[in-house]
């Protein structure tokens, strides 16, 4: 088996997740990374949108923000930013590809603040379009390290909309995007059960046990019955990966 | 902005075409304390830089800034006093270069200093503005605690019978906004992203457009198709190469990346983070005579590498 | 006194109106031919929008139509055409130029139809941008032949709202463009009661008498106290204005 | 089209970058008799005339057309059959050829087959089917008899309390358009106004689009600001030069006004005006084997002549 660390097993496993064809928005960072690596590996036509305006760029080497003129180079298009999140709005984005510093049992994601936003205990950078991306987009992946202060019972502040409160929580409050489907960190993916929108573990990664996924878990996290185990990330798959971040300025060993 | 008043700015305002060439100390003269300001680009991109270092020179005070995503800049206008109120969706250095310290300071000490929308929905604030309607109906924010913070109103469409909230317009009274060439009269051609640049240009009662070069009207009449914003939007034009520096414009230069870099680690590691901003305002903003000597601060290797990676031929 | 027929007075009179620096949407015709006519004279920096999407196009040979590639040559700019109606509700056009199949005591417009709309005598073309313009322009003129058909107590149907039924109407219903300010015909100009918003003759062009523009109206017509007397067509301003229809497509001697 | 059922068109459609070049017959059989069907380009400019020139050919019924300003291609649909019924701010044949005889025929003996709106308002719904939202407000057409005809619902802003409209958003079931050039994938470039185009083809379920070039993909990615549709909005492109004949393509040509008179004048003096257009139908419609047998009909002096007079350097 290849060696590999955490990020680098994560971003690969994000990048499985996506399908040949799709239109996707992908934030900076590891998402991005899945995204190109997708498109190195069996989606070389998977066309990634930026909010800033940027069309199924040609990404050579990685951005350090993908709101710049070279996340954008030799795109199809640039159209404004609005126009940009209302192809959200209308349907036409796929996947959307998420991160964030809390995420809770139904998929909810905070980015706003630790504690609460009268009296943050940390402010953080805030929404950006995350929360359209979740409001909106068919289908949400959320890609965390996994640990127990990130994967809590209910985040400080619902900043991007999951399934809320569970159950049709989600729909009753009118929001039209599927949610999130799956959730993919350094340990396993989870996705959520169809009844309560509770998210339950289906795969862990080889090597990983169900007991340390539940235990990095900051709320009773249910198990599928069929859980499965991943396939380890291939030669071709590191090495191709690697060669995008060469500087490892994502693809830390330790978390990210 | 009052949606009546607002319209009634655009009306009485002369939008006639006529030279609008300015310096950018008289541009700048056109903003009052206080006043609700909109910020063009995105992050650091196009980000009309000179117009905020000269607001900055000129001690304006307890201005409202809205822009779609916040960079460094906002570190400057709250600690130079100039921001009293950042309207955003996101508010950081930069991915790289971590959370914005000073951002911290200023929000955990008063909430209300970071004002959050999604990207959308700030986005539609302007769209609806620049289109002359005091609210637009989207589902975006829906459910979440952004549409309680916000105390944004429902709206259930009488046609289709769907669950909608409604985003109140933003008319703010100046937009300040660079482009990459212009006509004396202002119309301006921008070129990669237009941001939300289009719809603030619309939505505001004055616009203050800096650009990189101005060209001959002629030239704007050769390519109608490129011109974003016409003059009859914009008030004062003000030639300023390397106008967003050390932030980038599409096809002419890139950031400054060492320079941003510089900053943001000199951050992280200051212990006097407010003590640190000052500083660097002393130096890159109250102490150059103009702007080239601002300029002069980056150097010209600076500004010929940013060129030489940023370039985007025919541009 | 030069010689001249009532098409080349009326549109000469719609010239003057207007001023130096004024953004105006003109449709095709004589609301247009009096538009380029201001600038050859004495409005040379007058910026003439149409809906099709052209601003402040370089109009040199008169388009059989405002919504082809001919009238918008030149252009500073080629805005999608909602982009061009929405700078009307936004208040960007200081002059909306407007004809019409038939015109009420209170400036209301139809260009739908004579008759009623489930049973039309008539169906004629209809809104285009008419509406638009006169529910949004700063101000709207009017320019129109004078004949007691057109002008009428109350217009079969309001495709273009002036004063609705006069007084406070139009405002109550919640219109914020500033209504009609004149109208212009071969035989004066008529402008509108403060309070009634009723039509009432301002002026008369030379030779016209009070009792025949009277005549020529299809509802009783009050007459200002103090009024005027236009001045007559120049030779200067017949030259230029000829050179601009040389083939007479509008300036013809009978109606118009 | 229910607004939820137009969203769940665009989830479901293949979007994905893939050759979609195929021929004008395969284009047009996605379209269904009795479908809602977007026309870009607006009165004689940038008409797709290929596509309808072919909707006539396989003998559609009853399809509901929707355009922003109606031109002769109105009198074309209606006398075929194609059309049911029009939605359209304006239909005529031109301002110097008169009123149209064959809207009056129509639209008099059967007032709903013309459903007038104003620009503004027929642009504002397809906006608002382009922004997946089920309506937006306007001030435009209030109290004005358009309002009571169309039975808009009255709004007043919650934040503002400005009394408004309320516009229905449109979903057209097909959008029809017509490029000057655009890539294989479908991302496509239009110079001079785009009309509604942007909008409906945002709107529409499916967009069905003719250029006048097919080019590389490189040559759209040179110049991506001239991009007004994307590729992931298009579902066929068909290369049609000459393709809005005998109305007029922006920079290419323009209209064959000679023969738009020729038809104009005739149907002016028609004793009988549907059999005019029939024979008119026949001769142009159903009896070319194919497009370009149809553009024969015209000629080369015509299309010569239209493009030394409408070709604008270097379109």
């Amino acid at each position: 088996m290849s060696d590999y660390n955490p990020a680098e097993l994560t971003v690969i496993m994000g990048s499985r997740a996506l399908q040949d064809g799709q239109i996707i928005f992908a934030g900076a960072g590891l998402p991005l990374l899945s995204a190109i690596h997708a498109q190195k590996m069996h989606a070389p036509s998977l066309a990634i949108l930026f909010e800033v305006g940027g069309v199924a760029p040609r990404i050579t080497s990685l951005p350090r923000s993908t709101n710049e003129a070279r996340s954008v180079r030799r795109s199809v298009a640039t159209p404004a930013t609005i126009d940009m999140m209302l192809y959200l709005q209308r349907g036409f984005v796929d996947v959307g590809f998420l991160g964030g510093a809390q995420i809770d049992r139904h998929g909810n994601i905070n980015s706003s603040c630790i504690g609460t936003l009268e009296k943050p205990k940390v402010r953080l950078p805030g929404s950006g379009g995350a929360n359209d991306i979740a409001s909106s987009a068919n289908r949400v992946f959320i890609i965390s390290y996994h640990e127990k202060r990130r994967f809590v019972e209910k985040v400080d502040f619902v900043t991007s909309p999951g399934f809320l409160e569970g159950g049709q929580a989600r729909e009753k409050t009118g929001l039209m995007g599927g949610g999130v489907e799956k959730v993919i960190t350094n340990l396993g993916i989870m996705e959520f059960d169809k009844n309560s929108r509770s998210m339950t573990l289906t795969a862990v990664h080889p090597g990983i046990t169900e007991e340390e996924v539940r235990e990095k878990t900051g709320f009773e996290l249910p198990v599928a019955e069929d859980l499965k185990t991943t396939t380890p990330p291939s030669e071709e798959e590191l090495r191709s990966l690697r060669a995008l971040d060469p500087e490892k300025r994502y693809l830390k060993a330790g978390d990210f | 902005m009052d949606y009546r008043k607002a319209r009634q700015e655009i009306v009485e305002k002369n939008k006639g075409i006529r030279d609008k060439r300015t310096t950018l100390e008289e541009a700048v003269s056109m903003i009052n304390d206080k006043d609700h300001v909109a910020v063009g680009g995105l992050q650091y991109t196009r980000t009309p830089m000179g117009v905020l270092w000269e607001i900055i020179r000129q001690k304006k005070q307890d201005i409202t800034f809205y822009k779609p995503l916040m960079s460094f800049e906002g570190d400057w206008l709250f600690v130079s006093g100039a921001m009293g109120k950042a309207v955003t969706s996101w508010f950081s250095g930069g991915v790289t270069w971590g959370v914005s310290k000073i951002m911290r300071t200023f929000a955990e000490r008063d909430p209300s200093t970071f004002e959050e929308w999604s990207l959308l929905g700030l986005s539609l604030r302007f769209k609806a503005g620049a289109m002359g309607i005091p609210c637009i109906p989207t589902k975006t924010m829906l459910g979440s605690d952004l549409e309680k913070i916000r105390g944004l109103k429902r709206f259930t469409c009488p046609y289709s019978g769907e669950e909608m909230l409604l985003i109140p317009a933003v008319n703010p009274d100046v937009a300040i906004i660079h482009s990459q060439i212009a006509d004396k009269y202002g119309n301006a051609q921008i070129f990669g992203p237009p941001c939300l640049d289009i719809e603030t240009a619309k939505a505001a009662s004055k616009v203050i457009l800096t650009t990189e070069q101005i060209v001959d009207n002629e030239h704007i009449r050769d390519a109608p198709n490129s011109t974003n914003i016409p003059f009859f939007c914009v008030d004062a034009v003000v030639e300023l190469p390397f106008g967003c520096y050390p932030h980038e414009c599409y096809g002419r230069y890139e950031p400054a990346y060492e320079k941003l870099g510089e900053y943001g680690q000199g951050l992280l590691k200051a212990e006097d983070k407010i003590g640190f901003v000052q500083e660097y305002l002393d130096k890159y903003f109250y102490q150059p005579a103009d702007f080239p000597e601002y300029l002069d601060l980056f150097g010209v290797r600076s500004l010929v590498e940013a060129t030489r990676r940023g370039r985007i031929w025919p541009l």
